[in-house]
């Protein structure tokens, strides 16, 4: 019983929505939107579980005085302090208190100012990092050891001398030319026989789910 | 700029520094902002989704109807379903229960990989095969001047390498023969459309970075001298200097240890 | 890593710890964004075009330049705007603006501010020497502002501006303007420039130089670049400049090198590095593997 | 692009057909005086094929005076009514030039932009100059009707790729189940799974496993779960540690329920707690920052990288690198694997993850589909060297076959 009916369900619902594709009626995508919604809602619900598995690892290793347990108590106090401001604010009188319907508390200052000046420094210095990992792979991995290495090795060294200046105009202009072409002619025909064989190997691994031959996501191996 | 936003800014600068450290090796500073990233980011999010999902999506469809009869009343009862579906995700904070969260996965996996067929099939076959039958400029097919992207072979060399490619990813037969030496000619192409596509990110991943310099020079570092500002202090460098000082501090400490160390025999890295 | 003690310098080039690698990257390019070097920059012909055209008209002429961007692109597209409002109003020419998106507005009064800051004091540039100048609202300049639907907007345009802009950004009727005496639509502009980091690009081209016909320049961000190429083609863009590589030539040809030249200098010295290293681990793999071939005979 | 733009262009238009004309053309317009241009003809008005009705499509031969003649046409504003005298209502208009409108309702009753199906339309169409009071009227067409269609027959080639894949897939599937030795060739990457496993054990260190930045609607994700199942069963039996940190909770729940299904089979259910499997944050560079973390101090001796990977692939696949991990990783992201492929010792490419459950497994039932995926390949192949010999000879009707509508 507790693995037949969800792969029931699975197999309902899928088998659903594929022929529910080549419908466009007004009933059958209501029922598109109303499933969407579904899988919206649930997604939310199951925030949840993951806010609690956080909070639940980090006082875990607070409790126990794990390596590095301090800056476990720096997490819950950033989560909590952020769902704090999120859910407090001021309203249009200038009125402060906890605002659940409505959205004072997106436009609290403090909600603003943690996202702006924590969030997203954070994110945008995270993100520069691949100026030097981009950098270090390259160093690491462009060797030529073998024919496939040395392929990938001088088409991105042609792409990369493109708006080198120091060539001079003549070979300047071939090299922006040679690049321009490996990007649109060999990364078009690789992209494009990349994507077929995706979309055989999603459609074939969703037919499995659907049809029950593969169940792994239910832990049945 | 106010004291107050400087000193917002300030942190973020510090934020910013104390990710890059991370570059030299796991530190302190870098452990206090990815935990303090990781939870003001789940916080964020979740209050996002409290705000722009749930409120709108499920609360206000049901809010005219009345708690007591469960909401039954209210003009779109059938969004109760999800509702249901949801709580019963929360079974898994029970061990005994556990079991029954499987219903709601099974939905969602069942409604997503449903939708997936007939949508990858069209976009991602049906689509692309159609794409590769196309019309070959054969009055062009030497095209002019240098590797012309727009000419003839140029084409014709997407639809052979787009072929040579679909044969490399063959399983249920061997790489032998006429066969390995296409799927040969296919890994080859595969390789030189990585390569330049690597090639071309680096362009776009140091301009990341040359963001992050303009960040710490012109909305940090020019502010905290600035005094044609009509709120500046003393405060404003002092709190420069102060960054300045924790990051020229723990340069040197790094270095002392790195001294001291220098002539230990390296622990075997494993 | 397998050979304890084998620290020839070939293996050495093959395993520089990457932390060198990371820092010599900082310090190439914080070196490259402070210090004031110039690099030699590919300049396109796309690119020249649009310089030449606007240094060859008559002083007075009306050059259109429509500011269709918003913060996000910014940074590649700033610099176009700065670098193009220059030349114009040092050569003495009028422009008029218009920002059809939005977020527009605020852009283009930041590049009129700082422009007319930059022209009041003497500069050379490609050799020539421009007095100081004032540039006045309203006499060199007309910002005509935000109005919605820019097909319609540009449409109007055609038949009279004071159509769908009765009165400029400002407030002030567009008759008392002095630079608008007896300008009526394009027919009194010399060419049309749209800095644009969106879709409005279609409009310009398809309902601005479709119908009426007048001399069109496209900047656009890199993202977009190989999107409107094809219009530089078929004659109906004159000139075309994309991304950062676009903007850092128009500075390169206005000799009024600012942010994307510096930052085309950061890019070319971090991509050198980058090819530096490649370069010195291929020379350790192929010498280690050379000297390992003879001892190994 | 220009379709993209056009339809664009249109759907705003119908919302702002009224407030344009007084807002942006309104000024001094009265002072303008044109001659009335020449109406529009031929209108057609029809139901838009394929649709889910309240929804119909204009078109119309340009007046004589757009953009030619006395070029004084500006716009054309579109009129409905439920009746032929009226009153009819503006509904939108587009700039001269254009001799189409795709009149696209709200399917809400109550919205403004509401069109009744199965009900008599009727439709007006003026060629409008820049002076607003200055127009032509067309003549009126209709009636007309909108209808909701049942099937969309433009996806018609999608059906038949579906149907005939699945029927593959199928035969296979049995073919496999009666026992006929299937041969598949073997993979780098999938090998590599095994030794790293053992690696781990022998150095004592955990395995990390991360599913990537999907969501659990993603197939990639899906796949990932049945490798994660795999993976987690040896660990299992080797008893080695396991990381599974989360981007997504859903896929948290699912992977939690994987593992431990999995340690239950392997025979240890108890070696399994819900902390290997654990959630960090929704935020892209947040998790990295996290992971970054987790890898440079738990010195993992595998990471195993399967699913959906954005620009994040290259931070991780480095840092996995600096921590000295084998590193093996499979994503359908076209963008990324260049870098793993540059970072990583093993990269499945593509499809190659969908096929990495199948290999783990080596259950005949699965290599059963792997067939049926080489054979669609086969016929895509075929097709599509068919279809460049047709479309270079100008047979359009047979690759008109392929053709889907949207």
């Amino acid at each position: 019983m507790k693995r037949q009916i969800p792969i029931f369900l699975v197999f309902v619902f899928g088998v659903f929505m594929v022929f529910q594709y080549f419908s466009p009626h007004e009933a059958s995508e209501w029922i598109y939107k109303f499933l969407m919604d579904w899988i919206y809602i649930i997604g939310i619900f199951a925030m949840a579980l993951g806010i609690w598995s956080l909070i639940h690892v980090s006082y875990d290793k607070i409790k126990h005085k794990r390596h590095d347990w301090g800056y476990s108590v720096v997490t819950l106090a950033a989560l909590f302090t952020m769902m704090f401001f999120g859910i407090t604010g001021f309203n249009e009188n200038g009125e402060w208190g906890f605002y659940f319907m409505t959205q004072e508390g997106l436009t609290n200052p403090m909600f603003r100012n943690f996202f702006n000046h924590i969030l997203v420094p954070i994110e945008t210095t995270m993100f520069s990092l691949l100026a030097f990992f981009i950098a270090s792979a390259a160093y690491r991995a462009f060797r030529a050891r073998n024919v496939l290495a040395t392929m990938l090795l001088v088409s991105a060294l042609i792409v990369m001398l493109r708006f080198n200046p120091y060539f001079g105009d003549t070979f300047g202009f071939y090299m922006n030319k040679t690049a321009a072409w490996l990007l649109n002619v060999p990364n078009m025909a690789a992209k494009r026989a990349i994507l077929i064989g995706i979309g055989l190997g999603m459609v074939g691994t969703a037919l499995k789910v659907i049809l029950g031959i593969e169940r792994g996501y239910m832990g049945k191996g | 700029m106010e004291f107050g936003t400087f000193l917002w800014t300030t942190l973020g600068a510090m934020l910013t520094l104390a990710i890059f450290s991370f570059l030299y090796k796991d530190n302190p500073f870098y452990k206090f902002a990815e935990h303090l990233v990781v939870g003001v980011s789940a916080g964020y999010w979740a209050v996002i989704l409290w705000h722009n999902g749930l409120v709108p999506n499920l609360f206000e469809r049901l809010q005219d109807g009345d708690w007591y009869l469960l909401w039954l009343n209210s003009s779109r009862p059938w969004y109760l379903i999800p509702a249901l579906l949801g709580v019963l995700m929360w079974t898994r904070f029970s061990k005994k229960y556990a079991w029954i969260s499987r219903w709601p996965i099974a939905m969602y996996i069942g409604i997503a990989t449903g939708v997936a067929i007939p949508l990858e099939m069209a976009n991602r076959v049906n689509k692309q095969l159609y794409a590769t039958m196309s019309n070959i400029h054969w009055s062009n097919f030497f095209g002019s001047g240098f590797l012309d992207t727009a000419a003839g072979y140029s084409e014709v060399i997407v639809f052979i390498g787009t072929i040579a490619g679909l044969i490399y990813f063959f399983f249920s037969k061997a790489h032998t023969g006429t066969f390995g030496v296409i799927a040969k000619v296919g890994i080859y192409i595969l390789m030189i459309g990585f390569g330049a596509s690597f090639g071309l990110t680096v362009m776009a991943r140091i301009s990341l970075f040359i963001q992050r310099i303009q960040f710490m020079h012109e909305d940090w570092a020019l502010v905290a001298f600035d005094k044609t500002n009509p709120n500046y202090s003393g405060w404003f460098p002092a709190f420069f200097w102060l960054v300045a000082l924790i990051v020229i501090g723990y340069i040197i400490k790094e270095f002392i240890i790195y001294l001291k160390n220098k002539d230990k025999p390296k622990p075997e890295k494993a | 890593m397998t050979n304890k003690q084998d620290t020839n310098i070939f293996n050495r080039m093959m395993s520089i710890d990457r932390r060198w690698v990371f820092l010599l990257l900082i310090v190439v390019c914080v070196t490259a964004y402070f210090l004031p070097f110039s690099v030699p920059i590919l300049v396109e012909p796309e690119v020249a075009v649009i310089h030449e055209f606007i240094d060859t008209l008559p002083p007075g002429s009306i050059v259109f330049l429509a500011i269709d961007y918003d913060p996000a692109s910014l940074a590649e597209l700033h610099p176009m705007t700065y670098a193009l409002l220059e030349q114009c109003f040092r050569r003495n020419l009028r422009v008029m603006c218009t920002a059809l998106h939005p977020n527009g507005p605020s852009m283009a009064e930041a590049a009129f501010l700082a422009v007319a800051d930059s022209c009041r004091l003497d500069k050379t540039y490609n050799g020539e020497f421009f007095p100081a100048r004032e540039v006045v609202n309203g006499v060199d300049y007309c910002f005509l502002g935000y109005k919605p639907y820019p097909a319609l907007v540009i449409l109007g345009m055609g038949t009279n501006f004071r159509l769908p802009f009765p009165s400029d950004y400002y407030g002030t009727p567009l008759d008392s303007i002095p630079l608008m005496k007896g300008v009526q639509n394009y027919d009194q502009t010399a060419c049309v420039v749209n800095i644009s980091g969106t879709s409005g690009t279609e409009y310009w081209i398809s309902y601005g130089q479709g119908r009426f016909n007048f001399p069109l320049a496209l900047g656009v961000t890199g993202v977009m670049g190989a999107e409107y190429y094809p219009y530089l083609n078929s004659g109906q863009v004159f000139g075309y400049m994309a991304g950062m590589l676009g903007a850092a030539q128009y500075e390169k040809l206005a000799d009024n090198p600012g942010k994307a030249i510096i930052a085309m200098k950061v890019q070319l010295y971090a991509h050198f590095l980058i090819i530096f290293f490649i370069i010195i681990g291929n020379i350790g793999f192929f010498m280690d593997k050379f000297k390992k071939n003879r001892e190994g005979r | 692009m220009r379709y993209i733009f056009v339809i664009f262009s249109l759907v705003f238009l119908t919302f702002s057909a009224g407030l344009a004309q007084v807002d942006t053309l309104g000024a001094d317009s009265t002072l303008l005086n044109i001659a009335p241009p020449a109406p529009i003809s031929n209108l057609t008005v029809y139901d838009k094929a394929n649709d889910h009705g309240h929804a119909l499509i204009l078109e119309w031969k340009p007046s004589p005076d757009d953009a030619a003649g006395k070029n004084t046409v500006m716009m054309y504003e579109i009129y409905r009514s439920e009746s032929p005298d009226g009153p009819f209502e503006n509904i939108g208009s587009v700039p001269s030039g254009n001799s189409r409108y795709d009149n696209i309702g709200i399917l809400e009753k109550e919205a403004r932009d509401y069109i009744p199906d199965n009900t008599d339309l009727y439709y007006r169409v003026d060629a409008v100059t820049i002076n607003p009071e200055i127009r032509t009227s067309s003549e009126i067409f209709g009636p007309v009707r909108s209808y909701s269609n049942w099937f969309h027959r433009g996806r018609v080639p999608v059906l038949f790729a579906v149907l005939i894949f699945g029927g593959l897939m199928m035969y296979f599937v049995s073919v496999a189940r009666k026992g006929a030795e299937l041969y598949v060739r073997p993979l780098a990457g999938i090998a590599a799974v095994d030794d790293a496993i053992g690696r781990a054990t022998e150095m004592g260190r955990p395995i990390l496993y991360i599913l990537g930045l999907g969501t659990a609607d993603m197939i990639s994700t899906i796949a990932s779960f049945t490798i994660l199942s795999r993976v987690a069963k040896q660990v299992a039996e080797y008893q080695t540690q396991l990381i599974v940190p989360c981007y997504d909770p859903i896929v948290m729940t699912v992977a939690q329920e994987v593992v431990k299904s999995s340690y239950l089979d392997a025979g240890h259910p108890d070696a399994y707690n819900d902390d290997m499997v654990f959630y960090i944050t929704t935020n892209q560079f947040a998790y990295v920052a996290a992971v970054n973390g987790i890898m440079m101090r738990e010195l993992p001796a595998t990471n195993v990288y399967m699913g959906k990977f954005y620009a994040e692939s290259l931070i991780l696949a480095e840092t996995g690198a600096v921590a000295g991990s084998i590193q093996i990783a499979g994503t359908d992201e076209v963008g990324q694997l260049p870098f793993f492929i540059v970072a990583c010792d093993y990269t499945l490419i593509g499809e190659e993850l969908y096929a990495a459950s199948a290999y783990l497994g080596r259950e005949p039932l699965m290599l059963g589909s792997l067939k049926a995926q080489d054979y669609a390949k086969a016929a895509v192949i075929i097709l599509s060297i068919l279809g460049i010999i047709a479309a270079n000879f100008g047979w359009t009707a047979f690759t008109n076959i392929f053709k889907v509508l949207d």
